[in-house]
């Protein structure tokens, strides 16, 4: 059921997501196009990403993209920098074959695990990931 | 409606052995004829027939399938022609689809293009009437000019007029856009590019099904439009151009069936339109898009006019209740294609929800992203409609938008 | 053979609803097949399923049948990936047909070709990969070397290991010679060109439905063939690259689904293998193609081989007791393909008479003219065959002949 | 039946056919190809043909376009250029339609109306006329 899908805590995070906009001070950003749509995220780190993983994101996309936006701007904060690659790594590979409900993972991604039932719309979910992979890397 | 045209109108839905199945336990509802129009069963077993009876190689053959396939794929020709009015059949050229058949022109153009010519298209184009032309402009050191709209989708003519001048080389706009639904006044846009000696290029990717097409009383040099949208089958298009320019332009692929002559220094070509069809045809393509002509001409074409536009402005009638809704193109020649927004609803999230009620919309840019970004979206919901659908279709449509609006806000 | 090699080639050829018919009163004996196969219930069928189920645009649509048909195209891509050894899905790229896919590659690399490159063709060419390379030494002044074969039909490897050089660019050849049944050795040949970094480009449309291909051990940059020749539709045909050089060269043809973004300053293009493939795809095309491929893996392809050969050690040898014919064509290392001539008999002269006996053979220069210069002939008659062929039908070939002989002498 | 197409005396004719060979002088000449096939034929005119029609041919041809040749080499030997032309084209049309078998035509035609029934040999049979229509247009 596509309710499922659109739960009740992505529709709210998408209403509300963390880090939306430009950051003070930008360090380095990537821009990227969803294939699907043509959506445009931008990703901007804020610091120097050696010291540690501080996102922000600018995006004109539907509720998937955003709250998975979202979840990932929190959840990397802070984070070593390899080790947040791996993270990133790791969540986009379970994006795909729906496998984010793994203890290893934060719980705030269990609510993007129906979208693997959704294959036309898995790149919305990834593109953050992606994104910031391709920045960080 | 009477009921003598509502039964024309079911035997017509009959025909379309897709129409009848559920999605998501729910009856589909196909609204994205845009993007591709289901297809008879007339067309599907014109392809199975083809291929259990008279399938061979063509043209060079003498036996007796080879004499057949020939037929049948030259019959598909003689119906094309027809069904624009081509003064010629040898001025039929089968392509791959639209986007084939422009890239063939603006690459075949290439040495009537000179540094500073000006290619003019629209604001309201398909990447596939975008992108090639752009590629000409960088081989060629042309420039690309973009004629404005105004915010209905409806063309500047004014200002086309102001644009077009003795360094205007091509002029290539769509017929009828898939975004907006806008219908062009390509007969008024041709005659003056013919005052100026502008070759003229018509997209009728999405005309071709709905609207008649005479190419002699348009007066056009090119028109071109793909099988998949007209009830035909998907890898089979048209290019249509006048005689002397087809025969003025170069080949745009180079192999079996295009050449008379081939020796390792020196190659002649064949003529027209063997000039423009290297290697082996899509035989059963051109089959199934005659028998998708056949099943157009079989079709009261006003009735499915009038049918057609009743959808459609019962659509945007009841779309126009909904609180929020915004309509994306409202040019007063139109077609039956609805693009709208809802305000902070993104098109894939209410694309996905009402999908779940089997209703098949078509989200997103459309392949004319400079046009969203005229409009400043990310993207429209867009129902586009045909013979097979029904009111009581749209109402379902507008209940699942109404759902949709409840489940995201 | 054996009763049980004989019922599992009676199953196979049942198959083929378009063997069971009769030509002027006799049952079609069909030994065109190199110009193209015939397609067995399964293909027909996937195609006719794909438009009663499952057809929708694809690629850009969230509804259902988009959805379906997304992952009906994308599976084709799979199933020929793997029928090809291909490292990965995205290297497979599918064009219109073998013709479309040179025209792709030669028209791609201009860009890496130079004034004086050498491009190295053979002999024994189709003219699809003939003429792409003649247009492009134009373009770039590029000078395109042939490499010589033997009255046998045989490629001279010696001379081709001469010919190679710094200044050699790119050598495209045929894997099977669709005129004379040679099969080259593409593998030594692929060796000697890498060993010089050469781009290599093989034309794999007769070999792809005849033998195993595996594009990794090849180590060959591009590999092509079309569906229309290996069972399938036609209007499909698939390009297999080099992930390198596909990302290396520039996108051949413009519009949708080969894009990320555009805006009319500028474009970004879309990643492998979209790059490649503009427009709608022929979807129908591909899933048909992916079903021939599920009917050759079905085959035991050992014994069709055998089987194929048989029929063709058993035609020759009929054939070369009949006064006055001659093969052309005697490589050690063939194929299922008889090309011959007969003293004072033109070949479509012969065609036509043996037709009245049902029997389907191809006569002419078969798109390899410069061959037929070789040989100083105007045409062959060519009987090639199919796992659906048998013995009985070369009887009947053979008598056919002797006829036309007695009837034109 | 394939008998009827070729019959004996069509056989005949293209086994020896008149004016078959570069004449000693040429006055002009055109060469073209049968697109079925890639057969080659070349027409040569002996004399100013304002003066008259005469024609000799070349070609690695089938019985067909031979004996069509060899006909057409005859029968137009000392016609006047512009009864010439018409004949030339109206042969061509009556090959295409299967009309030869009229009156206006010599006898000698009527051998080839089978033809029409052949449809991929139809351009073997017109290929000469096509020719010598272009050579003395
Ligand atoms: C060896 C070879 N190369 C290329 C081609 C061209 O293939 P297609 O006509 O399917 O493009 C053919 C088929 O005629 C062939 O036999
Ligand atoms: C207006 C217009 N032009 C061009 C095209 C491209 O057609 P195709 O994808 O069949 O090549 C389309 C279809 O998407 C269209 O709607």
């Amino acid at each position: 059921m596509v309710s499922e899908l659109y739960k009740r805590e992505l529709i709210e995070l998408s209403h509300n997501p963390y880090h939306f906009g430009k950051p003070k001070k930008i360090f380095s950003s990537h821009e990227t196009f969803n294939p699907l749509c043509g959506d445009k995220i931008t990703v901007y780190q804020s610091i120097d990403p050696s010291k540690a993983i501080e996102l922000w994101f600018e995006s004109v996309s539907c509720i998937i993209c955003s709250a998975s936006a979202s979840i990932l701007m929190k959840h990397s904060e802070g984070m070593d920098l390899n080790d947040g690659l791996e993270f990133i790594k790791e969540v986009q590979n379970a994006i795909n074959d729906g496998s984010l409900c793994n203890h290893k993972f934060p719980k705030a991604l269990h609510c993007l695990e129906e979208i693997n039932n959704y294959p036309s719309r898995i790149t919305c979910a990834t593109l953050p990931w992606k994104t910031a992979f391709e920045l960080l890397k | 409606m009477n009921t003598k045209k509502k039964e024309v109108l079911n035997k017509i839905r009959d025909e379309f052995p897709i129409l009848d199945q559920k999605i998501n336990g729910e009856d589909l509802i196909y609204l994205d004829n845009a993007a591709s129009t289901q297809k008879p069963k007339s067309v599907i077993n014109a392809i199975k027939d083809y291929y259990e009876n008279d399938h061979s190689n063509v043209h060079r053959g003498v036996h007796t399938l080879s004499v057949r396939a020939t037929e049948a794929y030259e019959n598909a020709r003689v119906k094309v022609a027809e069904f624009l009015n081509s003064p010629n059949v040898h001025q039929i050229i089968f392509t791959k689809g639209t986007t084939d058949s422009i890239n063939l022109i603006a690459s075949s153009v290439t040495n009537l293009v000179q540094k500073d010519d000006e290619i003019l298209i629209t604001s309201m184009e398909h990447h596939s009437n975008i992108v090639p032309w752009q590629e000409l402009c960088k081989r060629t050191g042309a420039v690309l000019k973009v004629i404005p709209i105004n915010k209905n989708g409806e063309l500047l003519i004014d200002e086309y007029a102001n644009m077009i001048s003795s360094r205007t080389k091509i002029i290539s706009i769509v017929h009828l856009s898939n975004t907006l639904g806008t219908i062009n006044p390509v007969e008024d846009i041709i005659e003056i590019a013919k005052s100026h000696d502008v070759i003229t290029v018509i997209d009728g990717a999405q005309a071709a099904g709905h609207l008649p097409i005479d190419v002699q009383k348009l007066d056009c040099d090119f028109y071109l439009f793909s099988g998949h949208k007209i009830f035909g089958p998907t890898g089979i298009g048209v290019l249509y151009g006048k005689e002397n320019i087809l025969n003025e332009i170069d080949p745009y692929q180079f192999g079996g069936e295009m050449i008379l002559k081939v020796t390792f220094e020196e190659t002649t070509y064949n003529d027209l339109p063997h000039k423009f069809e290297a290697g082996t045809p899509n035989i059963a393509g051109a089959v199934g898009i005659g028998a998708s002509i056949d099943f157009i001409n079989g079709l009261d074409r006003d009735l499915a006019h009038q049918h057609e536009m009743s959808l459609h402005d019962y659509a945007l009638e009841k779309l126009e209740e909904i609180g929020g809704v915004r309509i994306i193109g409202n040019a007063s020649n139109k077609s039956a294609i609805i693009s709208f927004v809802i305000d902070g609803l993104h098109p894939h999230d209410i694309g996905t929800i009402i999908n779940q009620k089997g209703i098949a919309v078509r989200t997103g840019h459309h392949c004319t992203m400079p046009l969203m970004d005229f409009y400043s979206i990310p993207g429209t919901v867009r129902a586009s409609f045909s013979i097979y659908n029904n009111h009581s279709e749209v109402d379902k449509l507008i209940d699942a938008i109404k759902l949709a609006i409840k489940m995201l806000k």
